[in-house]
């Protein structure tokens, strides 16, 4: 286990019989993760890839003793599903549902902090510890173990990010989606923090993008604690002022938030700051860290 | 347009009914109205075009006037308009209010504390933000506790920082209550009431009021989804919106077609790091089918600027052949003569590749081979 | 009645308001009326006396009719009962229900936790403590955070635990919101459906409801005030009430007047241990005035049942001497027959004494001294 | 100082200049407390007493370093002046204000214990160290310096047993009016905590009454964890079930919170329960305690 899940992770999947859920707890277990229980309300005695269902999360933990949640739910319902699973004492919650209310989210991202829950995303595609542990909805193959911790606010840009390393020979010791909404449970910052005292993680990449200031608490971070090199890359520099980019959290608004402003405070910290994703590959290269395992898969056909 | 705007008369009529004191005022469609209504509440009364863009005073689409005969004269003028581009096709016939001073009050989220935040100013009727660069210190700023809610003490501690008359005090704390909780049972982004006058009688109105809410909000609000102004959206928006695309128009020449908001933008700047300008921010999302693509690549080709696309797609749920079944599907429609050139990594890439080799495409591996291309191809 | 209750149809219309389905039905005010709408609503129906005490049922004041002339008859029997003293002045008329089950779901303070807790059981229709003493296993509780109100996970896990069907979850679940949005947005202290049918065409039916409203919050609810009924309160304490004096009547002889709830308490405990049994509770709160207890007299001595007056007075924020004032003017115009002691001690206790000496009263120091000399006199 | 209040408390009034706030300020300052400020919005640079008055609790707090407040506010307006006061800083206050909708305490109890404040009432008569500091509405002449510790959910009630305590001989190392209210700040057991701890107190008198579970709690508290004697009254033993006896936590609802029941737990639990208000003074004396100081003041004629 490097960094928030592993072999030790014993999952649950909130929305087990929905398409998504179903489909994402296939790949799961296909991809190794310990998948122990299913929880959809009224399917209790039921069964999805031979993964018992439960009617409520405190049901399913009880039977099973599950340690992390992964949420598949619709956004109408996803606040009430975080809250079950927080209330039931999962300590890690991984919310993949985009297009949560704001309102919702301001509730419960302090809600779970009161409770000392972890909560990943919303609106993210998941973690992975490559080997060990999927959590999540994005291609298992692309990735192998290494010493490379990525963190992002990104979906597919990431996985665009680990393949480039990865076909450059640089294994990943995990790879964290934080998610593109205003308010997600997890920041960059926890993340960082994280890697920094992870021994599997030697270097670190962070791939951000327009709007908050995430990225600017991350270089004051990453400037004032961290001793790990980091590599980063920011989307939206020729994003206009104003026009939200697909992300609720991806606008430039009041001048604040431009990718120039995080680059130059990724810059002022340390950071080598790459100006597309597959130069983030040379600047890891450019840290001579030893190479991690052969790369001896291609990118996902079914992921 | 991805947060919902409403306008003026909306918004006022929706801060009205919690309490906050609005001037009397109705909409007309066509001059004539604005006479009958400039009569029926007496003059003078402002003329306001209602538009969704900023920069309506400066256009010439408020204008205060003080006759009936007057309000409808001024009513025509303001109807030939173009704001921003947008045609006028309502104004909001209001009460004039003689103004003592004034002031700005809005709420948004603040991200950093991740809470609400109720600002004020006392030097509202301009853009807050000029003032919050030029003089920040009038600029007053409380956070609401996200498991209590508002509290009155928070409108008294704005009020006294912004050095508002203490007789004001009361009624300023019940327009901020309400305001917080306007912004909270409509899931809003956004509620301003900029200005916020002090009238000579002294008396608080809101004498303008913006609204901006929160899209992912709107399923629990079916009655605000209802003011959405079909007049005012793009066309080609209005499909991506409809499609659950995110689609922004830009003033390149390189349309794109991503999946993911992230690598849309990176993509994005790529083609700007070889030389090109994105005509667009497109993302299909994750899992697109066939016809979704097929919709957001006649959106793309609807911008006449358009001389070549770009096709980034990087397989996870969303599959290549997919991807590719949905652009010939369009293309088979539309028959475009700008090149077009597709990467396609993941999922199904060697079925994608497959069936997107009939349609005389320009192929690339890497993103960074695709910009250099296709910024060659659209010059 | 220091908790305001309302009438079942008031509860049903208000609950109504928040998705939670009750029968069609109306309020009848003469059996003729019962009649009309048993035909507009079509029968069979139920006529259910409107009264504000319970045990309505076993007074015959509940009945099920199946034509709208059994309606009629069935309603004038109802109106010429009196229930636990209370005379039946209306009447609902309600469309009866095909029943398959009776659940029963309420919510209220939970002292202990601090918070609300949403209480169903699958035994409904009876007095859920009766349940809760004989069948503490039929009783599921859930507890809804303060901060973040009600989830419906919540409503889930009761749902579960009383083992409804799972195709009633959701309707379950808006029910369970709609009750606790309901009790938080009129300030109750207790909300209450019992029975909540299942009815035999599987549709969840709230077919009773009661509420009892936090007479403190009451001031932010000037609708709910009006719904209060003047013809359901006693008038001494309806006059109580509005004077701001808690009275409670009771079965003894020893009328009390005393400031301080813990105080007056005290006051009729101790006049029990010495034999006697008070006629009341009465509070004057603190810092009364001589009109207030003047008032609070005349309440006291309008019980027949009072052999005997005790005051009992610990000066502090109230003033002994406007205490004595308050009892002069009143025995001015009552001049009641009755024997009084008084024992006034604390704030201006001498003043208070050389008022009451005109007055012909019995006097005493400490509170055991007067409690004894009130029961003596009492006999 | 014995517990809570003392020669360190700097007192803060809210609602200086109402009716209420004045005179007790008044009152508060003859007896000898502390007072150094008082709020009222709008009313900044007043004077009441001679104390200076402020616009918010913050201003008063900068100007003054107050360390308690005493609420004199309406109901009404009673959440948003404790809000006010723990956002401020303030570790302790107190609220006499009577009639608060019980929704708004149930949030307000449960914010003060998440920011750590101390919140006592409200509907209550205040607390008091006779000798250094009443904060509250009692008569403070009725009060002698000693070593009693009182608690009490009642106001005139509490005064009978200290005025019956203060005759026979015995004085009071504090008087806490923890309030009748369903919902309070601070229970019974809070303050048998304090007390137990407090040098200064060698016994305690608990004044309970009918309604809620607070006084069985207490005895389960003294059962297991006070070495201290305790002698308890409970008021209410007529009340009949289902009558609110004019504190709004003063009913006996669904057979629970009788007077009965309590007194049998605090006697389980060795406490010496008076039948009396009187009897309390006898039981105290039978205890054994040396005397306090001679008690040399009659009751207040102006308190």
């Amino acid at each position: 286990m490097s960094i928030l899940v592993g072999r030790a992770t014993r999952l649950l999947v909130q929305g087990i019989t929905g398409r998504e859920g179903e489909f994402h707890t296939r790949q799961m277990l296909e991809y190794g993760t310990s998948v122990v229980a299913g929880v959809t309300p009224g399917k209790r005695g039921m069964q999805v890839a031979g993964i018992p269902v439960f009617d409520t999360v405190k049901a399913a933990w009880e039977a099973t003793g599950a340690n992390a949640s992964i949420i598949y739910v619709p956004a109408a319902f996803a606040a009430d599903a975080i809250y079950e699973a927080v209330d039931a004492g999962i300590p890690l919650i991984v919310c993949i549902t985009e297009g949560i209310p704001i309102l919702d989210m301001l509730k419960v991202y302090h809600y779970v902090k009161l409770k000392g829950a972890r909560l990943i995303g919303p609106n993210c595609p998941g973690l992975i510890t490559p080997g060990e542990a999927k959590v999540g909805i994005m291609p298992g193959p692309i990735h192998v173990a290494g010493k490379v911790g990525l963190v992002s606010r990104s979906g597919t840009l990431t996985y665009e990010v680990v393949w480039e390393l990865t076909q450059r020979g640089f294994g990943q010791s995990a790879c964290v989606g934080i998610g593109g909404d205003p308010i997600i449970g997890t920041s960059f910052v926890d993340v960082l923090s994280l890697f920094q005292q992870d021994p599997a993680t030697e270097a670190v990449v962070l791939i951000g993008e327009i709007g908050g200031t995430d990225e600017e608490e991350a270089a004051e971070f990453i400037g004032s604690r961290m001793t790990k090199p980091v590599v980063g890359f920011i989307a939206g520099q020729t994003a206009p002022q104003g026009k939200r980019m697909g992300h609720a959290g991806a606008i430039i608004s009041g001048g604040r938030g431009t990718a120039a402003e995080k680059v130059a405070a990724l810059q002022k910290a340390g950071v080598k700051v790459a100006k597309s994703p597959s130069q983030v590959g040379e600047l890891v290269e450019v840290l001579g860290l030893d190479a991690g395992p052969t790369v001896d898969r291609q990118p996902s056909r079914n992921g | 347009m991805l947060a919902m705007k409403i306008h003026e008369y909306q918004a006022k009529q929706l801060l009205a009914r919690y309490g906050i004191p609005v001037p009397p005022g109705e909409v007309a469609y066509s001059p004539g109205q604005a006479r009958d209504i400039a009569r029926r509440l007496g003059c003078p009364v402002v003329v306001k075009a209602q538009v969704l863009v900023g920069g309506r005073g400066k256009a010439g689409g408020v204008r205060l006037v003080s006759t009936p005969d007057d309000a409808e004269e001024v009513a025509k003028k303001i109807f030939s308009l173009h704001i921003k581009g947008s045609p006028v096709r309502k104004v909001l016939v209001a009460q004039a209010a003689s103004v003592a001073q004034e002031l700005y009050l809005g709420a948004t989220l603040d991200r950093v504390t991740r809470r609400l935040v109720l600002i004020a100013s006392s030097q509202g009727g301009v853009d807050i933000e000029e003032v919050a660069a030029r003089a920040p210190e009038k600029i007053a700023k409380v956070f609401v506790d996200p498991f209590i809610g508002f509290s009155d003490y928070l409108a008294r501690d704005l009020a006294f920082e912004i050095q508002l008359p203490p007789s004001l005090l009361r009624d300023f704390a019940t327009i901020s209550r309400g305001l917080i909780q306007a912004f909270v049972e409509v899931d809003a982004s956004l509620v301003e009431i900029n200005p916020l006058a002090i009238t000579a009688q002294g008396q608080l109105w809101a004498l303008d009021a913006k609204i901006v809410l929160d899209d992912n909000g709107l399923f629990r609000h079916k009655d605000l989804e209802a003011l959405r102004d079909p007049d005012e959206e793009n066309p080609y928006e209005r499909q991506a919106r409809e499609n659950e695309l995110s689609y922004v128009k830009l003033d390149g020449r390189i349309g794109c077609m991503v999946n993911g908001a992230g690598l849309s933008m990176a993509t994005m700047d790529v083609i700007k790091l070889y030389g090109g300008a994105p005509a667009n921010f497109l993302d299909i999302g994750g899992g697109a089918k066939a016809d979704k693509v097929a919709v957001a690549l006649r959106i793309i080709l609807s911008d006449s600027n358009v001389k070549a696309v770009l096709f980034n797609i990087f397989g996870g749920i969303t599959r290549c052949d997919e991807v590719a079944r949905g652009i010939i599907a369009a293309l088979d429609e539309v028959r475009p003569d700008v090149p077009m050139v597709a990467r396609l990594v993941g999922t199904n890439e060697a079925e994608g590749r497959a069936l997107l080799s009939r349609a005389r495409m320009i192929t690339a591996t890497t993103l960074q081979e695709a910009a250099q291309k296709v910024v060659e191809v659209a010059r």
